[in-house]
Order: structure tokens, then C-alpha cells, then sequence
């Protein structure tokens, strides 16, 4: 019957009552563009709950794919729908009211359920105590990763990590299947923006000072995933979103110019490719699949660093396939497919 | 001791700012007067919080704290160029948007006060895709 | 009254989850509007989410990144820090759940240019014609 | 190699899809043979595994990065997945062999990448198939699910919406599943199947609410993916908006791959005495699974799209499945996992043919069947197996599932299930007989060519023989030949396939 | 001196205040307010990381995030604000030809696409 002064419930109370009202307000609004926004405001304030729960990486994640990428691509979809929904929903709605109360129903039985949850943070919870404490305790001996979600994320579970940049490169594909031309038959008339001569200049300038330090930063986050939150995914959304910038701030067909098209679709397929093509050289190696410690005598290092080495080899790749499947995805959510002027 | 309470003090000076912006953000009567509130009380806030954590992390000097400091001392730059720069193309995006401003004229035409203003507002005076 | 107190304080995280959760269903299944749709689907995975990383948050732990005592040996308490593998398997999902927001808005665009509309009886209209 | 053969047959088909999409340039031909090549290597890694299995009388293991089980993720390939593997990469392939018209028609641009999301969704079933752990299992089905909205969405026009519609229940369904396993993680603390199956089977565990609500939660999600009847609305619509190539490879495969899913959960990751002594609402699937079987072939009977008719034959062959896999008892169970094989196969054997029909005839509606023994007679030849196999006639597979089942539901004393069995067979029976009553007799004049094809520039006018392209009658025939040695060799894949996965219990 | 109790002070009235400036979230009037709103509760939010590390000793590991923050919550508000310059020029768009899969059959019934609104964006007033 003891609680600690440092869970800080007043401050989730106020936090998770905050995201009750931004999930209600978001799906109540009847503009849709309010609704993305207040979207945004949700993932703010879910990524703040990640960071008070010690979930480091995945409040990073969160911010930058919640808080920016999310947004950025309701927004570029929000110029090709209609942004405003009518007051009065059909009534007729048999089945949906249905659904409704028996989602009410359930509601109140998993919530009574609850009682027989092992209480929030409690350090005795099965949870806690199966296989968690075997990767704290043997993760940096095995891996010499002191991050250890890290060192779970490439090593333990890469195979699912690998997985994961598959379905980022799955959407990108799905995405471009979907909405890109190739022929221009049917171009669009285009919103253009307004000419706006030297009224762009402020964020030009800004652009100039952020971007740099942006692409440096997702670089440090890339490399630095070992010893400090951040990874692969992270910096590749990082270096994504620094194009997306450099679309905002000029235009789309001059972010294009430096990243085109065809590289964005080699980059997405090149770094699954990197880190499906490491799980298999450890293969020929005589080891199993995505078994790092088999670049061991390739490398000329102990076994522990060569899963190190492997770590930070398959997070480039993991990198890579982000940035480019979250700079396809603006490119052709933000353009409607036709990559001539988007956002 | 002393960096004890300086950290106290700025921080403090910073939540004055918050509670100015946050009072700016609610009460002002129009989009533009509320965009001044948060450009300059959020940025100049942020700005003292963060000071006030360099201050707090260099109590005792060691070089992780250099780095961490440095780092903040980043943030903080950037939040500077940031911060007033979102807010400069928020407003842009008001002005080309002809979002109405507020004069004393329109403050009469409603009964009285703020919220009569902004219900007045609701109906019809701002652009449907401004409400969207 | 500390009974209730305590009861309190040691599932409020479950409860917002769950009702989160149902949030986003209702905005998933009764809302006519698709975009409205893909933001209860939004709001639903992060309840999934927020519902994992609670089982990950242990009492006086701190972010799972080894500490290192002055000569350079990581602290290993398994206590000491929060338990990353919930942290793991949600930076899978939200991954995931961003790929599917890209496909579900890149079908809204494409549903928007063939029926004219979002709204889901309008487009049952249109289908019938 | 032999040992890396449960990986290989997963990642072959991913650096396919890589290899697909960097190739790009090199044209059709080159992708077409790509992608045959990876999936026959799938094919034969999963065949190989099959052998190992079957000789070793035992699960093979495979260790993800050499790490021990409960810690790193494995993969477990035993009697049940191992069938299940050959069917899904045996079908995979005889689809893509088929595809060689039919994609190009769908796919004026970009076959390279369609062609890659057909391989990933390969990977993606296979690897649902094969892994050992509950959340890989997850990632996988998004994987499956990301790739299957793609291939649907290549249908255009109303395809859009009916795919939307299947975005959005999908990602339901799998969303429910991860809070099913959240609650398993928060209740064992494990994500390993054989770990979580050995911890659940302590006795408070067992008594735990939570722990049913897990259950209750993976099994929803499961059904809503896999379909089952009030959870079925968005598939029709789905497959038969579809291609032809991606009808034929999604509806016999994903459906199926979730009813493993759910043989899996039950009795792998929960036991057969958990799942019908502590789950209160399972006497119930059966009345649920019975109404599946007669109301989905009846609403089949009043379809006339010919696609959207043998969806819903889908729907009511997943009743046969779930009723099979929840009657409790050996003989169910057993008709259960052959009718996974068998139904994919059938399913298969459809599709095909009445895409072959759909190719030549350029007409969708029933009214393409008009004659077809005449100008198709192959494909004729090998949709009246399918049938039969459908409706339940000796020789071919179809009798024999039915068969255990309807043993099984008697030895249950289930008897809504037995007179749903008999009845759904006899509404089958009524429906193939309709159909091919028209291929028979079907008038051969223009008239029906003339409602249907008026944009086809397919259609024949004149040629009395029409038969579809080889590489579309090579796959076809294939098929039919496997329905029927699949049922000529039922005692042997009972005996050394489904017999070894009957779980303890029954 | 022990600062944690200030801190913790400091972190929950910044978190009330960020409660206050939901109200211009929720409530509008317009889209552009309300982009505002959000732009500050992120500049809060940054905020409340520092804090937060400092509160669990450990800032370093929560100063990326921050900086992450700093410069993605920038994007997103310059999305917002380019989105409103975008579409203050009304233009059509030209409804796409709707398809059917080639392979699946004509299926009579459905192959005329209707046409697309005029401008997407612009409905009429509800």
C-alpha cells in the first residue's frame, strides 16, 4: 500500500484527461482540417505520456512520426477532399446503434476487468519479471549496446524490426501504386500558390539555418543509437522530414531536385535490402539468420562487438528505408500523385 | 545555493511569461492580437525554462554536463529561429487568408465582450474553409 | 478512502486506454465521414499503444539505458530501469500504424476523385446508381 | 542449406520484392520470371521442410539470430504449419504462373512493383505460417494486410472504396488482435508461443478474466480478418472488385491463413481444455459457424456476379472451418485443418477458372458460362471438378473434409451443425448445378456475347473454340489435379500430417 | 538544496496552463487559431521534456527528443500555414476517368465515374 511521489499521477491525470478532450474534439469537429490539427495536438500530448513513462525511444518515434509526418500528410490530403462534413449523418443507422451498445457493454466489462491487472508500475508484475530483467542484465554483455531497447529493437528481435522496414516499403509501394502517373494525360489543373514575391524569405532564411543542422542531428541520432534514445527509425524520419522542410519552405518540384523521385524508390528498397542482405551473409556465414556474431571473424572483432557492429550496420539500413518511404509518401500524398506541386 | 535560487528565479520569470501568453492566447479578441501573444511570450518563456535548466545541469561542472549544456544551448537557438518563424508564416497564412481583424466597430456589433464577439463570428463572418 | 485512492492511482492508465480505445471505435464504425473514420483509427491504435507502454512503466525505474558507475561499469538492476521490450514492440506498431495512415489516405484521395465525395452513405448512393 | 530451409522460404520472396523494384527497367518478362523463381525456391524450402518434418516426426526449430527462444524470436514448423506452408507457396506459385496475361491486362504500368507487393504478401503468409512468436505473428499480418490493399486497389473505379472498407475492418481485426496479446504480455509477461502455452497453464491463470478477455480479443480479431459470417460485410465487395490475379491469390490464401491463425491460438498458445472448459461463449461458435455455412451459400445462390458468388462460397466454407475447429474432438479438428488444404486449393481451382471464363468471355455475370463447354472445354472440365469438390463427390477432396467434419459434429451430437452441413452441400449442389446446366446447354448464338461484351474485344464471334492461353491452363489444370490427388491421397495426409498436430485434449 | 519538488510544481502549472490553451484548440473559431493552439502546447511540451529529465536525473537522454521536437513541431505548424496559402487560390480539378480492373469483366453497372466536385475543397455551405 505504498505509492511513490515520483509516478507523478496528478501530472498523467491532467495529460491523459487532456487526450480524452483532443480524441473527443477531433472526432466531433465538422471541419476536417480542425480534426488533423487537434490530431496533432493528440500526438503532442500522447508523446509527452511516453516521455513521463521512461518509454524514451518511443516518444521520439512519436514525435517525429505522430507530431510531423502524420500531420504533414492529413494536410497534403486535406487539399484533395472535401474539407467539410454535412451537419445532419443519415439516421438509418440500425446496425451501427447496434454496434454501439454492444461496444458500450464491452467497454464496462473490460474496464471492471481491470481490477485483476497487476497495478500500474508495480515492479512485481509478470511483465517485469520474465524476460525483461534477462535482457537488462545480459543485453550489454551479449551486445555492448547500453541502450537496451536498441540492443532488443536490431538484435533480439530484428527479425521483426527487419519486418518493420518491409511494411514502411510496402506503404511506399502501396502509396505510389495507388496515386502515381506515369502518364500526363490527365494533369490537373493545379492550385497554384500565389506569387508571393519576397514574402517567402523569412522562412527561406530559416530553412537555410534549420536544415543543415537538421540533417546533422538525424545523422548523430542515427549513429548515437547505442548510447542515447534513437536509432535508425528515428534519424531516418529525421532526415526525411528535412526534405519535407525544404518542400515547404520552396516548392516541391525543388525539393525534387534533390531528392528525384526514382532515388527515393531505390533508397526505400536499398536499405531493406542492406539489412536483409546482413542477415543473410550471416547465414552464408554459417550462422543463422540475422546472427551478427557471425561477421565476428569478418571483422576481426570479439563476437559481442560484431553484434554491436551488426546493430548499428542493420539501423543505417532500417535508416535509410524511412527517410526515403517518409519522403515518397509526402511526395505523393502532398502532390495527389502527380509530383508537379505539392503543399 | 545562489545557482539554486537563479535557477528558481528564471524559472519562475519564465512561468510569468507562460501564464502571460496562455492569459493572451484566451482573452485577446482577434486571431492577429493572439498571434503576437504566442510569438513573443512563448518564445522569450521557453527560452528562460531552458536557461534555467543550463543552469541547473552546470551546478556541477563536468564535461557530460558541457555537452548536455551545449546541447540545450542548441535548442535554444533553434527554438529562437523556429519559434518566431512558425508563428510570422502562421500569420502570413491568416493574412492572405483576409481573416477579419478586430476594431472597435466590430467589438460593438456584438452585445457586449469577448464571447458575443466570437459567436457573432461563428455565423458566417469568417470563411467556411477558415472554420474547417 | 486510501483503499480507493490507491485503487485508483494504480489503473487510471488502463482505464484512459480502454477508453481511448472506444473512442476511436465509435469514431472507426459510426462515423459517416471517412477522414473522421481514419482519425478514430488514429486514436484507436494509440490506445493499443498507450495501453502496452503502461505495462512497461515500473516505479522508481528510469529510461532502459544502461547507467554507468565513474569507472565505466553499467549499473545492471533490473529494478533500476523500466522494461524495454513493451518499448520495442510499440515503436514496431506505431511504425506500422503510420504505413497504414498513408495507405488508407492515399485511398481517400483516390476514393474523392472516383465518387466525388467522402461521405460513406454518398458513396453507397453513387455505387448503387 | 537444408537447416536454413524454414528462413529461406520467408526471405526468397522479400529480395524478390527488393529485386522487383530495383529492376524496374528491365521490362515484364524479367519480373514475370523473378518472381516464378523466388516462389518456386519458397516452394521448395517449404517442401523440404515438410520432409524434415514428417521424417523427424517432430517440430523443426529455427533461431533468429542464435538466440534462445523466450528471448529472440523462432520459428516452429511443424505437421500443421508445414501443410499449411506447401499449400499457401504451391498456390502462390501456380497464381503467379497464371498471372502472365492477367497482371499485364491489370497492370499497363508498374507490373514490377505489383508483382512486388504480390511477393511480399507471399512473405507475409508464409511468415504468419511459420513464426513461434505472438507478435511477430502481428507484424507479419500488417505486412500481409499492406500488401493485399495494394494488389485489391489495382481494380480501380469501385475497387477503392470496397478496399477502404477492407482497410479499415482489417486494421480493426489485427488491432485487436495486438491488445489480445497485450493482455497476454501483461498477464504471463511472455510473447513466445511455446513459453506463453507453458506458463497459461497455471490454474489461476487459467481462472483469470483478463487472460479470457486476451482470448476472446486474438479470436475476434482473427475472425474479423478471416471473415466469418456477421463479420464478413467488407469481403465480398473486396474480391470480387479485384483483378483476377489478385482475387486468385488472395481469396484462397488469406482467409485460410487466418483460420491457421486461430487453429494456432487455441490449441497452441491455449489448450483444448482451456478453450472449451473455460471460455463460456464457446459452445456458441458452432450455432455461429452453422448459420456461416447456410447463409453464406445461399446468398451465393443469388448472386449473379460469377466473383462475388464464389466469395461468398468463401463465407461458407469459413463456417465449415471455424464449426470443424470449435466441435471439440479429433474428427473435427482433422476435417478442420484438411479442409484448410483443401478449400485453398478448391478456391483456387475456381477463381482461376473463372477468370479464365471472365478473359475470354469478357463478361462477369453467370451469363458467361452460357456454352462454355463448347469454346472452353479444359476449363470447363476443371471447373466441374472444382464443383464437385465444392458440393462434396467422392473422388476429390472436397467429400472427404466434409466427411471428418460431419463426423465429427455427430460424435459432438452437434446436430444444427450436421443439418447445416447437409444443408449448405445441397444449396452448393443446387448452385453448380444452375451453373453448368448453362455450360451444357447454354444457347451458343451471339445474343448472351452481345449484352456482356460490348467492350470486350476479346469476345468470339465466330471461333467456336476459344480455349484461355497456356500459361492459364498449365496452373489450371495443375489445380484440378491437385483436388483430385489431394483426395485420393487423404489417408496419407491424415496419417502423416494432421494425426501428428492433433492437439492434447480432444 | 533539493530542487525536485520545484520542478515537479513547475512541470504540473505548465501542464495547466497547456490545459488553457486547449481551450483555443477546442474551441476555434477558426482552423488558423487553432493551429496556434497546437504550435504552443509544442513549444510547451518541449518544455515539460526538460523538465521531466531533470525530475528522473537523467537530462541528457531526453534533450534529443527535445530538439526533435523543437524543429518537427516547426514543420508541422509551416505545413498548416502552407496549406492555408495554397488553397486561398481556388482552382478545379478535373475528375479522373474511374476504371475497371480489365480482367475482372466490364461490369455494366458501374463503369462511368460521376464527376468529381468542382473544387474538392470548396463545398457548398452547409
Amino acid at each position: 500500500m505504498t505509492w511513490d511521489a515520483s509516478l507523478l499521477w496528478q501530472f498523467d491525470i491532467l495529460v491523459l484527461v487532456m487526450m480524452v478532450i483532443c480524441a473527443v474534439t477531433a472526432l466531433a469537429l465538422q471541419g476536417l482540417l480542425s480534426s488533423a490539427i487537434v490530431t496533432g495536438a493528440y500526438s503532442f500530448l500522447i508523446c509527452l505520456m511516453w516521455t513521463h513513462m521512461m518509454a524514451v525511444d518511443v516518444a521520439f518515434t512519436e514525435a517525429a512520426v505522430g507530431a510531423a509526418i502524420s500531420t504533414v500528410i492529413f494536410l497534403g490530403t486535406a487539399q484533395y477532399i472535401n474539407r467539410w462534413i454535412k451537419k445532419d449523418p443519415p439516421r438509418e443507422q440500425g446496425i451501427k446503434q447496434l454496434t454501439l451498445v454492444i461496444g458500450v457493454i464491452c467497454a464496462v466489462m473490460m474496464l471492471s476487468a481491470t481490477r485483476d491487472l497487476p497495478d500500474w508500475a508495480d515492479p512485481a508484475s509478470p511483465a517485469s519479471t520474465h524476460l525483461s530483467p534477462g535482457y537488462i542484465e545480459q543485453g550489454y554483455h551479449e551486445t555492448a549496446t547500453p541502450n537496451v531497447v536498441t540492443a532488443v529493437l536490431a538484435d533480439y528481435r530484428g527479425y521483426d524490426t527487419m519486418f518493420e522496414a518491409v511494411v514502411v516499403f510496402a506503404a511506399a509501394l502501396v502509396v505510389m501504386v495507388l496515386l502515381r502517373r506515369t502518364s500526363h494525360k490527365h494533369r490537373k489543373v493545379l492550385h497554384l500558390r500565389p506569387k508571393r514575391e519576397g514574402r517567402d524569405t523569412v522562412l527561406r532564411g530559416a530553412a537555410q539555418s534549420i536544415i543543415p543542422v537538421m540533417q546533422i542531428f538525424a545523422l548523430y541520432v542515427l549513429f548515437h543509437g547505442h548510447y542515447s534514445p534513437g536509432g535508425g527509425f528515428q534519424g531516418g524520419v529525421i532526415f526525411g522530414a528535412s526534405f519535407i522542410l525544404l518542400a515547404l519552405c520552396y516548392n516541391l518540384k525543388f525539393s525534387m531536385n534533390r531528392f528525384r523521385e526514382h532515388l527515393v524508390l531505390w533508397c526505400c528498397a536499398c536499405g531493406v535490402l542492406l539489412y536483409a542482405g546482413i542477415g543473410a551473409a550471416c547465414l552464408g556465414l554459417g550462422w543463422n539468420f540475422l546472427g551478427y556474431a557471425a561477421l565476428a571473424d569478418l571483422l576481426g572483432v570479439s563476437g559481442k562487438m560484431a553484434r554491436s557492429y551488426g546493430i548499428l550496420a542493420v539501423e543505417i539500413g532500417v535508416g535509410i528505408t524511412v527517410m526515403a518511404v517518409m519522403v515518397s509518401l509526402y511526395y505523393d500524398l502532398a502532390s495527389g500523385g502527380d509530383l508537379e506541386e505539392g503543399l | 545555493m545562489i545557482s539554486d535560487i537563479l535557477v528558481i528565479i528564471v524559472m519562475v520569470t519564465g512561468l510569468l511569461f507562460f501564464v502571460a501568453t496562455t492569459v493572451g492566447i484566451i482573452r485577446f479578441p482577434d486571431f492577429y492580437s493572439r498571434v503576437h501573444a504566442a510569438g513573443k511570450g512563448d518564445t522569450l518563456s521557453t527560452t528562460l525554462f531552458l536557461g534555467g535548466a543550463i543552469l541547473f545541469i552546470m551546478r556541477d561542472f563536468s564535461w557530460d554536463a558541457m555537452l548536455t549544456a551545449g546541447k540545450l544551448l542548441l535548442i535554444v537557438f533553434y527554438i529562437f529561429i523556429a519559434s518566431p518563424t512558425a508563428t510570422h508564416a502562421i500569420i502570413d497564412a491568416g493574412y492572405e487568408f483576409r481573416v477579419p481583424y478586430w476594431t472597435r466597430s466590430s467589438d460593438k456589433k456584438g452585445t457586449e465582450g469577448d464571447e458575443a464577439n466570437e459567436e457573432n463570428m461563428d455565423n458566417g463572418f469568417y470563411p467556411e474553409d477558415l472554420k474547417g | 478512502m486510501d483503499d480507493l485512492f490507491y485503487f485508483i492511482i494504480s489503473k487510471y492508465n488502463y482505464w484512459a486506454a480502454i477508453i481511448l480505445l472506444f473512442i476511436g471505435l465509435y469514431g472507426m464504425i459510426v462515423r459517416n465521414n471517412l477522414m473522421k473514420k481514419i482519425i478514430g483509427m488514429v486514436i484507436f491504435q494509440t490506445a493499443i499503444l498507450l495501453f502496452f507502454v503502461s505495462i512497461g512503466v515500473k516505479r522508481g525505474a528510469t529510461v532502459p539505458i544502461l547507467k554507468f558507475s565513474p569507472d565505466k561499469q553499467p549499473l545492471l538492476d533490473a529494478a533500476a530501469y523500466a522494461n524495454p521490450l513493451p518499448h520495442v514492440l510499440i515503436l514496431t506498431a506505431i511504425v506500422v500504424g503510420v504505413a497504414v495512415l498513408g495507405v488508407a489516405l492515399a485511398l481517400l484521395q483516390k476514393i474523392q476523385r472516383v465518387h466525388g465525395t467522402i461521405e460513406e452513405d454518398e458513396i453507397l448512393e453513387d455505387m448503387r446508381k | 542449406m537444408m537447416d536454413h530451409a524454414p528462413v529461406l522460404m520467408i526471405v526468397l520472396p522479400v529480395f524478390a520484392s527488393l529485386a522487383l523494384t530495383l529492376i524496374g527497367p528491365l521490362g515484364h518478362r524479367a519480373a514475370y520470371g523473378l518472381l516464378i523463381l523466388s516462389i518456386a525456391g519458397s516452394l521448395a524450402a517449404a517442401m523440404a521442410t515438410l520432409v524434415q518434418v514428417v521424417q523427424a516426426g517432430r517440430a523443426v526449430q529455427y533461431r533468429m539470430g542464435d538466440w534462445m527462444p523466450p528471448m529472440g524470436i523462432e520459428l516452429v514448423i511443424d505437421h500443421l504449419s508445414a501443410g499449411v506452408l506447401v499449400m499457401i507457396s504451391g498456390c502462390a506459385l501456380l497464381t503467379a504462373i497464371y498471372s502472365m496475361h492477367t497482371a499485364r491486362q491489370d497492370n499497363p504500368d508498374r507490373l514490377n512493383h505489383y508483382y512486388a507487393l504480390f511477393a511480399l504478401l507471399v512473405a507475409g503468409l508464409m511468415g504468419m505460417t511459420a513464426t513461434g512468436d505472438v507478435f511477430n505473428l502481428y507484424v507479419l499480418l500488417e505486412i500481409s494486410a499492406l500488401s493485399s490493399y495494394g494488389l485489391l486497389a489495382r481494380g480501380k473505379g469501385k475497387a477503392y472504396y470496397a478496399t477502404f472498407r477492407y482497410l479499415m475492418m482489417g486494421t480493426i481485426g489485427a488491432s485487436f488482435y495486438l491488445l489480445g496479446v497485450g493482455y497476454l504480455y501483461i498477464m504471463t509477461g511472455s510473447l513466445n508461443m511455446a513459453d506463453l502455452s507453458e506458463i497459461l497453464k497455471q490454474p489461476e491463470l487459467g481462472e483469470s478474466v483478463n487472460v479470457r478477455i486476451g482470448f476472446t480479443l486474438i479470436i475476434l480479431g482473427v475472425w474479423i480478418k478471416m471473415a466469418l459470417f456477421p463479420l464478413h460485410a467488407w469481403m465480398p465487395n473486396a474480391y470480387s472488385r479485384a483483378g483476377t490475379t489478385t482475387a486468385c491469390l488472395i481469396a484462397p490464401l488469406m482467409t485460410k491463413v487466418s483460420v491457421y491463425v486461430m487453429l494456432r491460438i487455441m490449441f497452441t498458445v491455449f489448450s483444448a481444455d482451456y478453450v472449451f472448459q473455460q471460455i463460456a461463449w464457446s459452445r456458441l461458435v458452432i450455432y455461429v459457424a452453422s448459420a456461416a455455412a447456410v447463409l453464406g451459400m445461399i446468398t451465393a445462390l443469388s448472386q449473379r456476379d460469377l466473383r462475388k458468388m464464389l466469395t461468398y462460397i468463401i463465407v461458407a466454407e469459413i463456417g465449415y472451418l471455424t464449426g470443424g475447429a470449435w466441435l471439440a474432438n479429433t474428427a473435427g479438428y482433422t476435417g478442420a485443418v484438411y479442409h484448410i488444404l483443401a478449400d485453398g486449393l478448391m478456391t483456387l481451382c475456381l477463381f482461376m477458372a473463372v477468370g479464365a471464363i471472365i478473359y475470354r468471355t469478357g463478361v462477369s455475370t453467370s451469363a458467361a458460362m452460357e456454352g462454355i463447354f463448347q469454346r472452353m472445354p479444359v476449363t470447363a472440365g476443371v471447373f466441374l471438378i472444382a464443383g464437385a469438390s465444392v458440393v462434396g463427390i467422392p473422388p476429390f477432396c472436397g467429400f472427404f473434409s466434409k466427411w471428418y467434419l460431419l463426423q465429427g459434429a455427430v460424435q459432438a451430437g452437434e446436430w444444427v451443425f450436421v443439418a447445416s452441413l447437409v444443408i449448405a452441400g445441397l444449396v452448393a449442389a443446387t448452385l453448380f448445378f444452375r451453373l453448368l446446366e448453362k455450360a451444357f446447354f447454354g444457347r451458343l448464338d451471339d445474343a448472351v456475347l452481345e449484352t456482356g461484351s460490348k467492350t470486350s474485344h476479346t469476345a468470339a464471334r465466330t471461333i467456336r473454340w476459344n480455349e484461355a492461353p497456356l500459361t492459364m491452363l498449365l496452373p489450371l489444370v495443375l489445380t484440378g489435379a491437385a483436388l483430385l490427388g489431394l483426395g485420393i491421397y487423404t489417408n496419407e495426409v491424415v496419417r502423416y500430417l494432421i494425426r501428428w498436430s492433433v492437439p492434447a485434449g480432444m | 538544496m533539493n530542487l525536485e519538488p520545484f520542478f515537479i510544481a513547475m512541470a504540473v502549472a505548465i501542464l495547466f496552463l497547456m490545459l488553457c490553451n486547449l481551450y483555443r484548440v477546442v474551441a476555434g473559431p477558426t482552423v488558423i487559431d487553432r493551429m496556434l493552439g497546437v504550435n504552443v502546447i509544442g513549444i510547451k511540451t518541449t518544455v515539460l521534456i526538460v523538465l521531466i529529465g531533470i525530475i528522473d536525473g537523467r537530462v541528457e537522454m531526453f534533450i534529443d527528443i527535445t530538439l526533435a521536437y523543437a524543429l518537427l513541431n516547426f514543420i508541422t505548424t509551416l505545413a498548416a500555414a502552407r496549406f492555408y496559402q495554397r488553397i486561398s487560390q481556388p482552382a478545379p480539378s478535373e475528375p479522373e476517368e474511374a476504371l475497371v480492373a480489365p480482367s475482372a469483366g466490364p461490369e455494366v453497372e458501374d463503369v462511368d465515374a460521376p464527376e468529381a466536385a468542382s473544387d474538392p475543397g470548396r463545398k457548398e455551405t452547409p
